[in-house]
């Protein structure tokens, strides 16, 4: 709570580009009602946040972003040899909401994979990929990557 | 039926008071910027809309916490209110009258910048009367 | 451009008065829809559309000076947006509970209470 | 010179929101043009608002260019679940190259279900 | 207080309105609180009248800005006798409101729309500035709108399909004619639009726009031919509501049309006032021919009300001052008159359950004095002397035969005995025949808040009747002022304006 | 200079994404497929917003991307949620 | 004056309480006021022969030159009497009529009431005053004549003798405002003075045909007559007073009171001459032709009124005093023989004289009456129906012209109505007695009124210098506007007029004779009634109802999209004519078009076609956000990002809402035919040409701009902002703002409340 109202206080100074105690101040006050205000909407946040380990996460994450990019670019010009797109059930280590979201919308974010739904019983995540071998190397990947520097970062 | 999945949870959850944050940004400095109550107000309740989408009216009408006619009864009031110290002092209705030094952040003071909150609570209290109703028409 | 606006504003209004006198319900909502954006460009146009700047008095000034687009149709025109967004939600139920009561959309089939 | 980098950020995200566009009309079913447009879009406009918050160089501007950004950072894949989601459920088909569906099992599931409710 | 004055009649029924939505778990507070307004709001608009009577003039520029670039609040004569009638109407129906609305209709919100609506009407009469009667025209429709299809029953909804689409056409033509006139002008004042206009701008343009607002304003005015939106709702919304709309609605319109033809438009009046005067000719006619092919009591009625809405732009078509204190005669006569009409009908339908003609007879034999609370305003509808709707008969033929106009003037008098018609007519059948089957409420009392407002406007028609002689003279005070339209702007925009 | 250059050309670019995107949009064939275009089209929104603040030299279209993004969002899913739930195309 | 028209009314309203309150004496107590008006008057009549009219007065419509102004001279007396006098009799008898009947203390205030307007009639001196208490006795008279309302004749009768009288009266509206006009004054004693400058003046033909069309409907002159018989649906006391000595009488009032204004010119002679002549014989041939005796009454009524309306048009001397003479008595033997055939119809129950005969001993005192008034009527000495017609020989040999005709059409009338009172006196009492009748003689009050007014009658043919010349006098001197003598004797002496009287009283003995077969003779003629004027006020009623009907499916036909169609045409129609016959159109100063801009325009044309074209709900949604969202990127690109923010935000709201509502909406489809395309696109392209020119026509016009100037000098410096538009929106503008959100609300409420006001608990509120 302390840490997300922070992050809107730093939101709010970027938005009026006011760097000023008082806009940081303001900031906060205002992050913090809004975050009372969020409340009943209830959900599960992270458990906690390691932030020592976000920089090496964003890093990690930015340098995916801009392959995966390359890699659309690819498939968008020549697509005809390269999709094999298959949709592929990933098993989940993550059970808090925040933490399957955070892992889906970086799927999503990065090459050839989007996630298309959740189980309901939020054990599985379904994920459609651009061009695939074999749908254990996928949840592989998965696994190894993204979902183990979430808990890593997160736990 | 909602669309639930954690994923759009997560989101409405980082997003409302993200949302709800420009929306007073744009109501704060619409009196010199582009902005101002009425966009204000639709933002802010393009939030409370995401969350009724998201997860339902119950939820959204739990975070309302006030029912939206009476968000838009006290935003006609304040509004109303802005124009009448001047009315009861023998001057004209609407009479703006300003604090003489401007405080940090949200700028100069004034019942014009109240009549600003006023519309501001009317359009969030419309908005969010006419979709909580047509989703409840809608189950 | 002036010219250019006002041929667009000139076919929203046909658009939306064509549509507007069709027997479908939908149509009719649609029409009035075309014609509040109709309006509402027509609106601001008579300020001289000019590509010269929002009317906002820059920092260190003390007032707005030219050039700049006229202010007074940006708020008549705000003025009628912001009343035609409730009229329109209003419309709408209104479409759809007419809709339910009598069982049609069309239009010619709503003549019980002339005559 | 920032004349340039902002004029190569600008270029470069418009770019890529080409290149999304064009993924949007060539590949061939709903799931492929989502994953070409979550991305390449996402990136462009955000290259493009960097562009512009470095073009005016004052901490205001380039702020709000940040918050722009996250914002659709934000947003983007979400947007893209919903869509797919639904567009899954109401049954875009998928192009008749892709290999394996494990999806579609566990919908059949859930519209039974859904059935069974409303009986 | 007297600054205030002019904004005191918008303010009331707003702040009622706002209680009245505030309150909305206290029925019974609801209740006074609106009854309590809109006799507040026929006390501040009694105070306007007898004000502005005085000092001809009552001005306030809202926020204090200067005229031709604030709002200016302006009440002349004419407008502050149509806001004290707004009082009146307002005043009789809320109570009458009390007795006849159900408490499903008052849950969701009739008290906060009739004073929204009562305000609005207020705000038109009183803005000196043309966008602001747009707005204050939008806020009395959507009032209109929601109380005409609050209940949701498939003949009001059919009815307010109808009147919502025309009277928003007509709201866009308004917009576009305001805008158009900025565009042109450069202001929005009225009284500075007359100066402006006057002086020569874009002569061609002004005539256009001219025309444009005379549909805008005919189409709410209910004028021949853009008044079927009137006939095709008006008898479907409960009947508190449809009296409300039949005294008030329309003579905004009216209201609207006088005021843009006597101060704003003056370019070309040998073509706008024989427009007008045509306009009324048809209105006159085609509304009571209307009325005679129906056999509903509130269609008779409201085909009426166009018919005499041609009678108030007969008037102003003439344009002669005697003519406008017509106008305005008939205009203060028409909103009590019709409304109570409307009142008279929801009695006969307590009584026997229906509206429709053809069941309903008796109840001269078991009420004639009810009975005779009908023939009060029917007969003044008709213009039989000494009632109120004689003078004004009377004033408007005078004035047509001193114009010279007189075939106008026998239609006009040829309409008046068809009314007679109708009104004899709905006593015929509700009041003298055997009822086909006895009705509901047969030997039921009359509940107060039925009766009382109906006795008490049959009590205003008489006196105005017998009084004739100070009423006309304020009238004619008030059509004076209208045709000196320089004193009106130099009343907004100061001494010397109007050169 | 240049950066106006640049934003013309982005611009122009943006543009010809705008007339592919109003393709699928036509094209369809289904409402999932419009959604995307049209969630596709705001994005291009937001990119015109970003380069015409530099051509017009006026943060302030920098605001309106900030709205756009986040109505935009908020469309897309409506829309999503009207498709799931079995609404007519 | 004015206090007895008053007390009247003051009696007419306490009627029903006077009625609860005294039970059967209440009648003679209501009856009371008019005959202590009555006496009231005779006190005046000394004054009033002395030649002094009084006269009260007070502001009434002063801007309008409405004076409530009363004046008594020698006709209003005249009148006032018959009107209190006959009224006070009718109350009691009507009294008695009505005893036991619910109804009687309506009727009670409805005569008071109508006593209380025609005294008003007949005093008032200014001509807005007259036409006032004339409309009083129309309506009142409407109740009156509908007494018994549940009968559909009833109604009707009654409908038609207010449309007649009403229309006329509303003729006869108009000419009084154009008399006062012509003359300058209202003031009715005043017009006599001014008859040169009336006559010379432009209006004086049209307003003397429209007060004399009011004059004679109200009279029941031909070809207004046929209202009369039809009212006598009424109650007998109601016809005994309405057609005896007031209403009907009221024309006759009014043509003598304006004879000093208006009498004497040649249009005057012809018009109400000829009318009168031809009302005479029609009312006295159909009088003949009647069995039923009310019937028969009501014509002698209309012959009798033609009489009237013969000699105040022949306007001289003679004929002045002959009228009154002849007004008065026809009052008294008319009202005698309404009210006496009343009170045998109340116990023998029936009017028939083919059913009646023999009563005269069963109810002598009522013969009594009967007979006398009769023989009146028919001209018999000593009565003094005799001594008026005598006058009216005499008179009438001054008609300017045509005389012979005029001669022959009133012998002729007189005949047949000496053969109709021959009727009403003999058959009912004398012959043989009908079996089934069991008449006993009426009670009191039904006997009082006809036998004191038969007595009256006697009285005034006995001693007609002392009785009758007071009361003649001074009328036909206001009547003629100067001093007139007039010389009453019950035996004139072996004149002409009385070898006419002779004659005619024979020719009258042998239609009375011949009265059955006659009758038989000409049944076969009655089809000819048909086209009579009757037939052409019912064929005028249908036909306005029909024309109605037809109108109302033409116009207001329950399309919506005739109604839009229409309205949207008229405005283009209007407005396009002014535009183009007026502004002079020139494209717009420069500015150029850049290509994104072009392409916008572009997006949202295409847009708006798509819309049009849309076959879906989803995609004309959609069609129309691309149209919105152009909109926004327009005043985006020209200086309002305001605008733009609130246009975006709202678009995406309004597809929000669509979104809401699209799956119970109707799917978009194709209902017009071919043929209603093309004509409402002719139209929409109408419109749409037409905003393009107004677009073009006003940018072209130089932008004055002094609420632009004055927001930017001001905008900062007074209120604070810099933001102008946000400033024009809260500040300096803030009222419409208020407005608007107070829209905004409404629009919520209603939303709210019609989509949660389910037609289960839904409620009948009135
Ligand atoms: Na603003
Ligand atoms: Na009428």
């Amino acid at each position: 709570m302390k840490l997300e109202a922070l992050a809107l206080a730093l939101g709010w100074m970027a938005l009026t580009g006011d760097g000023s105690p008082a806009a940081a101040v303001f900031g906060l006050g205002l992050g913090l009602a809004l975050l009372r205000l969020s409340k009943p909407l209830g959900g599960e946040g992270f458990a906690r946040v390691r932030l020592h380990r976000l920089p090496g996460f964003a890093l990690f994450f930015a340098r995916e972003i801009v392959v995966s990019n390359l890699k659309v670019a690819a498939a968008v010009l020549a697509p005809a040899g390269r999709l094999r797109p298959a949709i592929v059930a990933v098993p989940l280590r993550l059970d808090r909401d925040a933490e399957i979201a955070l892992l889906a919308d970086l799927i999503t974010l990065t090459p050839g994979t989007l996630s298309l739904d959740v189980s309901s019983d939020r054990r599985t995540l379904y994920v459609h990929a651009m061009s695939t071998q074999s749908p254990d190397e996928l949840r592989h990947e998965i696994r190894d990557g993204f979902e183990r520097r979430i808990l890593e970062v997160f736990r | 039926m909602t669309l639930d999945s954690p994923i759009l949870r997560s989101a409405t959850r980082l997003l409302l008071p993200l949302t709800l944050m420009f929306s007073v940004f744009l109501l704060v400095r619409g009196h010199n910027e582009p902005g101002g109550g009425f966009v204000g107000g639709l933002v802010a309740a393009a939030a409370f809309a995401l969350v009724l989408l998201v997860q339902g009216q119950g939820a959204a009408r739990d975070l309302l916490r006030v029912d939206p006619l009476s968000l838009v009864a006290a935003g006609l009031f304040t509004a109303l209110c802005s124009g009448l110290p001047p009315l009861l002092a023998g001057g004209a209705f609407m009479t703006g009258s300003w604090l003489k030094t401007p405080l940090p952040v949200v700028g100069k003071l004034g019942t014009p910048v109240l009549f600003d909150v006023g519309v501001f609570l009317v359009v969030l209290g419309i908005t969010m009367a006419i979709l909580f109703a047509l989703a409840e028409e809608e189950r | 451009m002036t010219a250019l606006l006002a041929v667009v504003i000139g076919i929203l209004y046909g658009a939306g008065l064509y549509l507007v006198m069709r027997r479908s319900i939908v149509k009719l909502v649609l029409g009035l829809g075309l014609l509040t954006h109709a309006a509402n460009l027509l609106i601001f146009t008579m300020g001289r559309v000019s590509r010269d700047g929002a009317p906002i008095v820059p920092p260190g000034a003390a007032e707005l000076t030219a050039p700049y687009s006229d202010p007074v149709p940006q708020a008549l025109v705000l003025t009628a947006i912001v009343i035609s967004f409730g009229v329109q939600a209003f419309l709408l139920v209104l479409v759809k509970l007419a809709h339910r009561a009598t069982g049609t959309d069309d239009l010619d089939a709503l003549r019980s209470t002339d005559q | 010179m920032t004349g340039w980098l902002v004029a190569a950020l600008l270029l470069l995200g418009a770019a890529f929101m080409l290149l999304a566009a064009l993924g949007l009309v060539r590949l061939p079913d709903l799931y492929l043009r989502m994953s070409a447009t979550s991305k390449a879009a996402t990136l462009g406009a955000s290259l493009i608002l960097a562009g512009a918050g470095l073009h005016f160089g004052t901490a205001a501007v380039a702020g709000r260019a940040v918050v722009v950004i996250v914002f659709l950072f934000l947003t983007a894949p979400v947007a893209a679940h919903a869509i797919g989601r639904a567009g899954y459920r109401r049954g875009s088909p998928l192009w008749e190259g892709t290999t394996v569906d494990e999806l579609r099992d566990a919908e059949a599931r859930r519209r039974d279900r859904g059935r069974r409710n409303d009986a | 207080m007297t600054r205030a004055l002019p904004v005191l009649p918008v303010l009331v029924p707003l702040a009622t309105a706002i209680a009245c939505l505030a309150l909305h778990a206290f029925p019974r507070a609801r209740r006074a609180a609106s009854v309590g307004g809109a006799g507040l709001l026929l006390l501040a608009a009694a105070a306007l009248l007898r004000h502005v009577d005085a000092a001809e003039f009552a001005v306030l520029q809202v926020g204090a800005w200067p005229a031709p670039f604030g709002i200016s609040l302006v009440a002349d004569r004419f407008a502050a006798i149509l806001v004290l009638l707004t009082g009146v109407t307002g005043l009789a129906v809320a109570v009458y409101s009390l007795g006849s609305i159900d408490d499903v209709r008052e849950a969701h919100g009739y008290h906060t729309l009739f004073h929204v609506l009562l305000a609005g009407v207020c705000m038109a009469f009183l803005t000196g500035d043309l966008f602001n009667l747009y707005v204050a025209f939008e806020v009395m429709l959507m009032a209109s709108f929601v109380l005409l299809a609050l209940g949701g029953e498939r003949a009001q909804l059919e009815g307010a399909v109808k009147y919502v689409t025309l009277n928003l056409l007509s709201s866009g033509f308004f917009l576009v004619a305001v805008g158009t006139l900025y565009g042109v002008a450069g202001t929005l004042n009225m009284a500075d639009l007359a100066r402006t206009l006057e002086s020569g701008v874009a002569p061609g343009l002004s005539t256009t726009l001219a025309c444009l607002l005379l549909v805008a304003f005919g189409i709410k005015a209910a004028v021949f031919p853009l008044f079927f939106w009137l006939p095709a709702s008006y008898h479907t919304p409960p009947v508190a509501v449809s009296a409300v709309f039949a005294g008030l609605l329309t003579k905004v319109g009216v209201y609207a049309l006088v005021r843009a033809f006597t101060l704003i438009f003056r370019a070309e009046p040998e073509f706008t006032d024989a427009l007008i005067l045509g306009i009324a000719v048809f209105t006159m006619v085609t509304g009571v021919l209307g009325a005679a092919a129906q056999f509903e009591f509130r269609r008779v009625l409201s085909f009426h009300i166009v018919s005499q809405i041609g009678y108030m732009v007969l008037g102003l078509g003439l344009a002669t001052p005697l003519a406008l204190a017509g106008t305005v005669f008939y205009l203060m006569h028409h909103i009590v008159v019709k409304t109570n009409l409307f009142l008279v009908g929801g009695l006969v339908k307590w009584i026997g359950g229906t509206l429709a003609l053809e069941s309903l007879g008796g109840i001269y034999k078991r009420r004639p004095a009810l009975a005779l609370l009908f023939l009060v305003p029917a007969f003044s509808l008709a213009g039989i002397p000494p009632l109120s709707g004689f003078w004004g008969k009377l004033v408007l033929v005078k004035a047509g035969l001193d114009a010279g106009q007189y075939l106008v003037t026998a239609i006009a008098l040829a309409v008046s005995l068809l009314t007679l018609y109708s009104m004899t007519k709905l006593w015929n059948e509700a009041f003298w025949k055997e009822p086909p089957a006895p009705g509901p409420r047969e030997d039921q009392p009359l509940p107060w808040t039925l009766l009382g407002p109906v006795v008490a406007l049959a009590a205003i028609t008489v006196a105005v009747g017998l009084a004739a002689g100070p009423v006309f003279d304020l009238a004619s005070r008030a059509g004076a002022q209208l045709s000196d339209p320089a004193r009106y702007v130099e009343a907004v925009l100061g001494p010397g304006a109007a050169r | 200079m240049t950066a106006a250059v640049g934003a013309a050309l982005a611009l122009a670019l943006i543009g010809a994404g705008v007339l592919l995107a109003f393709v699928r949009l036509v094209r369809g064939p289904d409402l999932a497929n419009r959604v995307v275009a049209v969630d596709l089209l705001s994005a291009l929104g937001i990119g015109v917003a970003g380069a015409g603040s530099v051509l017009a030299g006026d943060p302030v279209y920098l605001d309106v991307a900030l709205v756009l993004a986040l109505v935009a969002f908020l469309g897309t899913v409506a829309f999503a949620r009207y498709a799931e739930r079995g609404g007519a195309e | 004056m004015l206090t007895s028209i008053l007390l009247l009314f003051a009696a007419s309203s306490l009627a029903p309480l006077a009625h609860r309150a005294l039970g059967k004496r209440a009648g003679v107590c209501l009856a009371a006021v008019p005959a202590l008006l009555f006496a009231h008057f005779v006190g005046q009549l000394g004054s009033v022969t002395a030649g002094r009219a009084s006269a009260e007065s007070w502001d009434w419509v002063a801007g309008l030159g409405i004076r409530l102004a009363f004046h008594l001279d020698g006709l209003s007396l005249l009148f006032a009497l018959l009107v209190t006098g006959i009224g006070a009799l009718v109350l009691v008898y009507g009294a008695g009529y009505l005893e036991g009947d619910p109804r009687l203390p309506r009727f009670s205030a409805a005569m008071l009431f109508f006593m209380a307007a025609m005294l008003g009639l007949v005093l008032a001196d200014d001509a807005i005053v007259l036409f006032v208490f004339w409309e009083l006795t129309s309506v009142s008279s409407y109740l009156l004549i509908g007494f018994d309302h549940e009968q559909e004749k009833a109604r009707k009768s009654a409908l038609q003798a207010l449309f007649v009288t009403g229309a006329g009266g509303l003729a006869m509206l108009a000419g009084l405002l154009l008399l006062g006009e012509a003359a300058g004054t209202l003031q009715l004693s005043a017009l006599g003075a001014e008859a040169a400058r009336i006559q010379g003046h432009a209006l004086h033909l049209p307003a003397l045909l429209l007060i004399l069309l009011g004059a004679f409907t109200k009279s029941a002159q031909f070809p207004f007559h046929f209202w009369l018989p039809g009212a006598m649906a009424a109650p007998s006391p109601v016809s005994a007073y309405l057609h005896s000595a007031t209403m009907v009488k009221a024309g006759i009032y009014l043509l003598a009171r304006l004879n000093p204004a208006l009498g004497g010119t040649d249009a005057w002679h012809y018009l109400v001459i000829l009318a009168g002549a031809a009302t005479l014989v029609t009312g006295a041939v159909l009088a003949y032709g009647q069995t039923d005796l009310k019937r028969l009454l009501a014509f002698t009524t209309v012959s009798a009124l033609g009489t009237l309306t013969l000699l105040v048009g022949i306007s001289t001397e003679h004929s002045a005093r002959a009228a009154m003479a002849f007004l008065l008595v026809h009052a008294l033997y008319k009202a005698a023989l309404f009210l006496g055939v009343g009170a045998i119809d109340h116990e023998a129950g029936t009017r028939d004289v083919r059913e009646l005969g023999g009563l005269a001993r069963a109810m002598p005192l009522t013969a009594f009456a009967v007979c006398a008034s009769a023989l009146s009527m028919a001209g018999l000495p000593p009565l003094f129906g005799y001594v008026a017609k005598e006058f009216f020989h005499e008179a009438k040999q001054e008609v300017p012209r045509a005389a012979a005709w005029v001669s022959t059409a009133s012998f002729l009338g007189s005949a047949l109505v000496a053969a109709a009172a021959g009727l009403v006196a003999w058959r009912p009492f004398f012959g043989r007695r009908r079996s089934q009748l069991s008449a006993h003689e009426a009670p009191p009050a039904l006997w009082l009124g006809p036998v004191l007014l038969a007595l009256l009658g006697v009285a005034l043919g006995l001693f007609p210098g002392s009785l009758a010349v007071p009361l003649i006098q001074p009328a036909a001197s206001a009547m003629r506007g100067e001093p007139t003598v007039v010389e009453l004797a019950p035996w004139l002496g072996l004149s002409p007029a009385l070898v006419q009287s002779l004659l005619m009283l024979a020719a009258g003995a042998v239609l009375y004779a011949v009265h059955d077969r006659a009758l038989a003779a000409l049944a076969p003629l009655r089809g000819l009634a048909r086209l009579g004027p009757d037939r052409g006020y019912q064929a005028l009623m249908a036909g306005l109802v029909a024309l109605a009907r037809a109108q109302t499916r033409a116009l207001q036909n329950g399309v919506l999209g005739v109604y839009l169609l229409v309205t949207i045409g008229s405005a283009v129609a209007l407005a396009g004519y002014a535009l183009f016959s007026r502004a002079t159109l020139a494209a717009p100063a420069g500015g150029g078009v850049r290509l994104g801009e072009a392409a916008v325009a572009l997006a949202m044309v295409v847009g708006a076609v798509a819309v049009i074209r849309a076959r879906t709900t989803l995609i004309g949604v959609a069609a129309l956000g691309v149209v919105g969202y152009g909109v926004a990127v327009i005043f985006l690109l020209f200086g309002g990002p305001d605008l733009a923010l609130t246009q975006f935000a709202i678009e995406t709201l309004s597809v929000l809402l669509f979104v809401l509502v699209l799956r119970r909406l109707p799917p978009l489809r194709q209902l017009s035919p071919r043929s209603e395309h093309l004509r409402d696109g002719l139209v929409a392209v109408s419109g749409g040409l037409f905003v393009t020119a107004l677009v073009l026509a006003a940018t072209a016009t130089p932008h004055a701009t002094p609420l632009r100037d004055w927001f930017a000098a001001n905008s900062l410096s007074a209120a604070q902002g810099r933001n102008v538009v946000n400033v024009i929106l809260v500040d300096f503008r803030a009222f419409d703002t208020l407005g608007e959100i107070t829209v905004l609300a409404v629009a919520a409420l209603g939303v709210v409340a019609l989509l949660r006001l389910r037609p289960e608990d839904r409620k009948e509120s009135l």
